[in-house]
């Protein structure tokens, strides 16, 4: 009987597939190393992320992580960058959606940014949020722009959208 | 009636015309013919094989959370692990093996009985197949490489939304309820046509054995509930992830109970999709084994009738706690309890047979003792539930959980079981063992309620639906500890079955055509049937044409058995009206599913892979209905 | 061997084209999916306006009533193709069955121009907003059925032009119309909510 | 045959003497409300109990007639039961169909009429109006007043006054969410965007546990919250302390730890009234050390636990939107003798 055949093939595929699983990455319990936070130091000395003791890291260790950029939009308001960013179209702070950035793109220039803050009004938030949450923000930012994967990027949030097209 | 009959001996049966027959129901051998087959008794098999390979892992996963409940605080799976296998526990119990089994059954079974030799569209049967397993292995492999829904098997929105289900569990989970539903679709379509209008000459609608019926009207059940389904999950939950729509964003005019609407709008009539056609097993089973036509046949049938437009009216008894207003709860909860009536309808008339029969107590019948008995506890808790202000105190909670396995396993799993029991001699040619059959039943029977009996209670003792864990002070632990072993026990049942069957394929008594002296047609054909199931169509006069007296049964002469003809009649009298030629095996089924499946499993990531979809499976289609040489008018 | 009673169905004919062939049947019950599936959608519609204080939302531009009025004329006289085409199918003419479909084809190529036309006109996306969303999906999902059933037509042309006619294709004919009866006859209902939605159950 | 329908009673019974504990049960009504519903569930359990019980002996009883010809072979291949039995059985299942539509009629106007008592949403002047808000995993709670310097916001403990109705309004800031508190009464959704009401009122002094019912993500199995009903005088004394601002830190122990929830990562998401402390995505922690539980019904509110949830939250409830903040653990004592401090 070939459809025994298909169905011990589709078995043992599926039985594989229940035990050797690897949920996609979703990262409850932060690493030791990333709970870190940089102090007031971090606005005066060149400070690299990653802090002092630990490499240099200026890959975003969340990078195309789906759960990293959704945690990074939660704290984006909890954090209230709303505030000043809205919902990323700017409002008292410059927009974060399709702008000429003007501290680069980069993982690690958004996350210089966030730590030691900018003039003009950007706070330094080193010394208050730890390590692993400014990554989020920052993949979250970038996801804002398309810089994260596609597969990994939410296509809207659940409240007023921040499109740049307006109704006429 | 014009079916007159003519007394006549048969022609003797000239061997030529035989091995025609043969040839013309032919599937050829190797794998590609393998995936070209399209009579209906190897697609039935694929789906029952297939769906109980999903029951297998459903029934693991259930294992695995019942293993994390045992007891309070346990860590064995964790909140993220925990949540993932109780949603596909759902999923997968409810998309991939309830509805799927029911439809294998309905397409290996009707034709059988309705005295066919194909379902109407063998080719759309084929290809709803393959959806269906193309819709099982998307599931299963994205969880195989590691994405896995995990926002319950109804998926709430905002829950399931992009802001607050990250990654693409829920979008596979959207796209999976795609292919089973055009699935069911599929066999809907060709199961209501099939049993409209290719039965037996004679067989007029008062004549139509009961689990054709239940499968007719499960058919059109899914056909007015499962769009609803298709449009919750790809329109308004997959577009809002994928493409941004915002049907159910309240920020942009949309609304999270919209989807929660139109779910259970599909949801609640999806329950009775999957119980009719166990309504219409346990009457089958009840006729043939009480040695009686079942009681009141017109209240039964119209009984299930009455459940199918019910079915579609009390949507909103599994939104009670949102807080509707109060007219409207009202009228749910006697649409509800309506139910109760028509149920209660179908429970007297099988006791009636039960007493008036002359019964025999073989393994199916100690299923469907077992059924009656869980399945009326279950009604019971329904009733309550349909109650709003109890409803609000049970919603939720492993009251509702003990509920709904009650009537799902109770009411559709046991005569399942029944049915697997009653039909294994038709399926496979040999009898299945009856003592280790009853002893399954006894193991399944105490396993069950040893799991979901203590439930009830801990619904009420306030223990929620789908918490990983319970802190020990709230005195959980013990009647959880019972539900596991219970579990256990059913797994063992399980096994129990397996190596009943395993065995009695190998080793089983042969059984002749017809060795439960049953009634209806089913049982005319050999055992297992050969692909065209009926070397002479029957031509009935009788409701239970193995039953009436020999000068009421006939067969149908001059249908060509070159090629692949059944007989066409009409569709209340089924008086014979013309005869169709249907299409030999073909690859394009497989194919267009294939085309179809590569775009969907696309769309997950990008709208405009429906378009590829679409592309692939216009291609596919062009095959599948490429002229090929004129049909031959000659008659 | 002992006599049974015999029925003999060799006098009976090999396939038929009407409203009796399982095919029809079958292509009715999908018909009746779509349906439903329209159904439901007009259920959205109205569900998600009684949600919200203004419907369409302010500034948007809906359908234009004109034109969507003027483009069910050659809808509706497609059918008269289609009808055409499908009592040629029984009588197996093929010149008949090529006329109503090409008729068919011409007028449904004409009120999906039209069709576009309009759909241009409208300033929001299915991403702008609720409303957005439920009326582009209605309108895709209709069009979208609209062309796989044209380009159904367009091949049965191709088939019956290069001389297959045979039963089966005759059928095909016959089934297409009913098809796209349906197409039209969801179509009144769903223009209605689209166009004349707004004025009956609009404003605020 | 009796093994089978003995075996669930068994069971039953073993599990009500196994269970004593009763603050978070629908069986142990503790309001109104809860109680009528409970009255319900018994008489529901009554009627349809012995209607089981009947259809099961109706259904076993054709089992036990030898005479009927169970598994006698050979036997006729099919049986026909006589015209007068089959017009007797129909009349018997017409009266049984009768009778359950009657039944069900009764039970409908029951229901609707428990429901419409239950509800209690008449207009009544002496109501609280507690304002409940769903969040992932905690719940925030506001006491709505007239005069707004009496607006008294808390977190995942509710006080209330025994024998005044209670109006629950409920909302939800991310998920949809259920507000349930078994003992008093049964479950309403928090739903984002809408509002919805509840009405409740304690009979009997105590505390009852309630938990969200409606899966809302990782952390719904820990998303608890304490109800606790006390004489009037009870609980006007408990929301005036409540009222007023934390309790400035005493002595340098706790000032230190003032300065460290200050400095850290606390402050975004908490609040402190009377100190700068303002954070709004987390519960208020004014008088924290007044509740029974943190971590919203997830842990007794001890010091040791305490220290190990801000030590390691994730790991007490993996997912859950507490950060992970670092402090020194020459920090952590004063910060801990801080947090008690804010009876």
């Amino acid at each position: 009987m070939s459809s025994r055949s298909l169905s011990s093939a589709t078995a043992a595929m599926c039985a594989l597939a229940l035990f050797a699983c690897q949920p996609e990455k979703q990262q409850l319990r932060p690493a030791p190393a990333q709970v870190a936070v940089f102090g007031d130091a971090a606005r005066e000395s060149d400070i690299q992320p990653g802090g002092r003791e630990s490499q240099p890291q200026v890959t975003n260790p969340f990078h195309g992580e789906a759960d990293a950029i959704s945690q990074g939009q939660r704290l984006f308001s909890w954090y209230n960058c709303t505030g000043c960013h809205a919902n990323g179209g700017g409002a008292i702070g410059p927009p974060l959606i399709k702008m000429e950035w003007i501290y680069g793109e980069e993982p690690s220039n958004l996350f210089d940014t966030i730590v030691k803050g900018r003039p003009n009004g950007m706070p330094a938030w080193g010394g208050r949020i730890p390590e692993y949450q400014i990554w989020q923000l920052v993949a979250y930012i970038r996801s804002l722009n398309g810089l994260e994967p596609q597969s990994a990027t939410p296509k809207r949030q659940d409240h007023i959208e921040a499109t740049t097209e307006t109704r006429p | 009636m014009s079916v007159l009959t003519e007394w006549r001996a048969p022609a003797p049966e000239a061997a030529e015309e035989q091995n025609a027959l043969y040839r013309a129901w032919a599937d050829g051998r190797g794998i590609f013919s393998w995936f070209s087959v399209t009579t209906h008794q190897a697609i039935g098999k694929r789906y029952i094989v297939t769906a109980f390979v999903f029951l297998l892992l459903g029934g693991i996963e259930a294992l695995l959370m019942r293993f994390q409940l045992a007891r309070p605080d346990n860590t064995f799976l964790g909140p993220a692990r925990y949540n993932q296998i109780f949603t596909m526990h759902g999923t997968t119990m409810m998309f991939l093996f309830a509805v799927p089994v029911m439809e294998g059954m309905g397409v290996y079974l009707v034709p059988l009985m309705l005295g066919t030799r194909n379902v109407a569209f063998p080719r759309l049967n084929a290809f709803g197949y393959w959806m269906y397993l193309a819709g099982g292995l998307l599931l299963y492999g994205a969880a195989f490489t590691g994405t896995m829904p995990s926002a319950g098997w109804f998926s709430y929105t905002p829950l399931s939304g992009p802001q607050y289900s990250a990654g693409k569990g829920v979008d596979v989970w959207a796209q999976m309820i795609t292919f089973t539903e055009v699935s069911a679709m599929c066999v809907a379509v060709e199961l209501i046509v099939t049993i409209f209008k290719l039965r037996a000459p004679g067989m007029t609608l008062n004549r139509i054995p009961m689990f054709c019926w239940s499968m007719l009207i499960q058919s059109f059940m899914v056909i007015f509930a499962m769009p609803a389904v298709m449009l919750a999950s790809t329109v308004l939950l997959l577009n809002d992830r994928t493409i941004g729509t915002h049907f159910v964003n309240p920020a942009e005019g949309g609304d999270p109970l919209l989807y929660q609407h139109i779910f259970w709008f599909f949801g609640h009539p999806e329950v009775y999709i999957i119980f009719i056609p166990a309504l219409g097993m346990v009457s089958a089973i009840l006729e043939v084994h009480s040695r009686r036509g079942i009681f009141g046949y017109p209240a039964v049938v119209l009984s299930m009738v009455a459940n199918g437009f019910i079915a579609f009216g009390l949507w909103v008894h599994h939104m009670f706690a949102t807080g509707l207003p109060q007219i409207a709860e009202a009228y749910f909860t006697a649409a509800s309890m309506m139910i109760g009536i028509t149920s209660g309808v179908q429970i007297f008339c099988w006791i009636a047979t039960l007493w008036t029969g002359r019964l025999r107590l073989t393994a199916a019948m100690y299923f469907i003792f077992g059924f009656i008995f869980i399945f009326v506890l279950g009604g019971m808790t329904g009733i309550m539930l349909a109650s709003i202000p109890f409803d609000l105190q049970a919603h939720d909670t492993f009251f509702v959980v003990a509920h709904f396995h009650y009537v799902l396993i109770g009411g559709a799993l046991f005569p399942l079981f029944g049915a697997f029991h009653h039909w294994f001699p038709k399926f496979t040619g040999r009898m299945i063992n009856e003592k280790l059959g009853k002893a399954t039943f006894w193991v399944l029977f105490v396993g069950f309620n040893l799991t979901f009996f203590p439930m009830h209670l801990l619904g009420l003792k306030g223990m929620t639906r789908r918490v990983y864990t319970y802190p020990a002070e709230l005195g959980w632990g013990p009647a959880n500890l019972l539900a596991t072993i219970g579990a256990v026990t059913i797994a063992v049942g399980g096994i129990l079955f397996i190596a009943n069957v395993l065995r009695s394929l190998n080793a089983g008594a042969r059984a002749d055509s017809d060795p439960w002296e049953a009634g209806t047609l089913e049982w005319a054909a050999d055992s297992p049937p050969e692909r065209f199931n009926f070397a002479h169509l029957p031509v009935i006069s009788n409701r239970y044409p193995l039953w009436a007296p020999r000068e009421q049964q006939g067969i149908v002469v001059g249908m060509r058995n070159d090629r692949r003809e059944v007989l066409v009649t009409s569709s209340m009298d089924a008086e014979p009206h013309h005869r169709l030629v249907l299409p030999r095996s073909s690859i394009w089924p497989f194919l267009t599913a294939l085309g179809f499946a590569i775009g969907l499993v696309g769309s997950v990531f990008a709208f405009s892979w429906y378009f590829v979809s679409a592309a692939l499976g216009m291609i596919g289609l062009i095959g599948w209905f490429w002229p090929h040489r004129p049909v031959e008018i000659r008659p | 061997m002992t006599p049974v009673r015999t029925l003999d169905v060799s006098g009976l004919p090999p396939y038929n084209i009407s409203n009796r062939a399982p095919t029809w049947w079958g292509q009715v019950l999908l018909c009746a999916i779509e349906g439903s599936m329209f159904c439901i959608l007009i259920a959205i519609y109205f569900y998600l306006r009684l949600g919200v204080d203004f419907w369409p939302p302010h500034g948007a531009r809906e359908l234009d009533p004109t034109l969507s009025s003027i483009a069910l004329l050659p809808l509706l006289l497609s059918a008269i193709g289609s009808y055409w085409a499908s009592e040629a199918a029984k009588k197996d003419s093929r010149s008949g069955m090529l006329g109503g479909l090409i008729l068919n084809l011409v007028l449904a190529a004409v009120f999906l121009a039209l069709r576009f036309a309009n759909w241009g006109r409208l300033n929001y996306n299915w991403a702008s907003d609720a409303h957005g969303s439920v009326v582009w999906t209605i309108l895709f999902l209709h069009t979208f059925d609209m062309v796989a059933d044209l380009l159904f037509t367009i091949a049965l042309v191709i088939i019956v032009a290069a001389g297959s006619s045979g039963p089966k294709q005759r059928l095909g004919v016959h089934v297409d119309s009913v098809v796209w009866y349906f197409l039209i006859g969801i179509w009144l209902p769903l223009y209605g909510v689209l166009v004349w939605g707004p004025r009956l159950v609009g404003g605020s | 045959m009796k093994a089978r329908a003995g075996a669930p009673l068994l069971v039953s019974l073993l599990l009500t003497s196994g269970c004593a504990v009763s603050y978070q049960s629908g069986l142990d009504p503790a309001g109104t409300q809860a109680a009528r519903i409970t009255e319900l569930w018994w008489f529901f359990i009554a009627l349809l109990g012995s209607i089981f019980i009947i259809v099961m002996a109706m259904t076993v009883w054709p089992l036990f007639h030898r005479h009927r010809g169970i598994n006698q072979e050979p036997l006729e291949q099919r049986h026909s039961p006589s015209a007068a039995t089959e017009r007797k059985l129909t009349r018997v299942v017409a009266a049984a169909t009768g009778a359950t539509i009657l039944i069900l009629l009764a039970l409908i106007v029951l229901s609707v009429i428990t429901g419409r008592a239950t509800a209690g949403n008449q207009v009544t002047g002496n109501h609280l109006v507690v304002e409940v808000t769903g969040n992932q995993w905690w719940w925030a709670v506001r006491y709505m007043n007239d005069d707004p310097t009496r607006i008294l916001v808390t977190a995942n403990e509710i006080h209330v006054p025994v024998g005044r109705r209670i109006l629950i309004r409920g909302m939800s800031q991310d998920v949809i969410h259920s507000f349930w508190i078994p003992n008093l009464q049964g479950k309403r959704d928090l739903i984002p965007s809408r509002i919805t009401t509840e009405w409740f009122e304690a009979d009997k002094p105590g505390r009852y546990r309630g938990q969200c019912a409606e899966f809302c993500g990782l952390q719904h199995a820990h998303m608890a919250m304490w109800v606790v009903a006390e004489p009037p005088a009870e609980f006007e004394a408990w929301m005036a302390h409540q009222l007023d601002r934390a309790p400035a830190p005493s002595d340098p122990v706790t000032q230190r730890g003032q300065e460290v929830f200050l400095g850290h990562a606390c402050v975004l998401c908490h609040a402190i009234r009377g100190t700068p402390a303002a954070g709004q995505v987390g519960p208020d922690l004014t008088h924290l050390a007044s509740r029974i539980s943190i971590a919203a019904g997830t842990l007794p509110n001890t010091k040791g636990n305490l220290a190990g949830w801000i030590a390691d939250p994730q790991t007490i409830k993996p997912g859950n939107h507490m950060a992970t903040v670092p402090v020194d653990s020459e920090d952590m004592q004063p910060l801990l003798n801080y947090l008690e401090s804010l009876k």
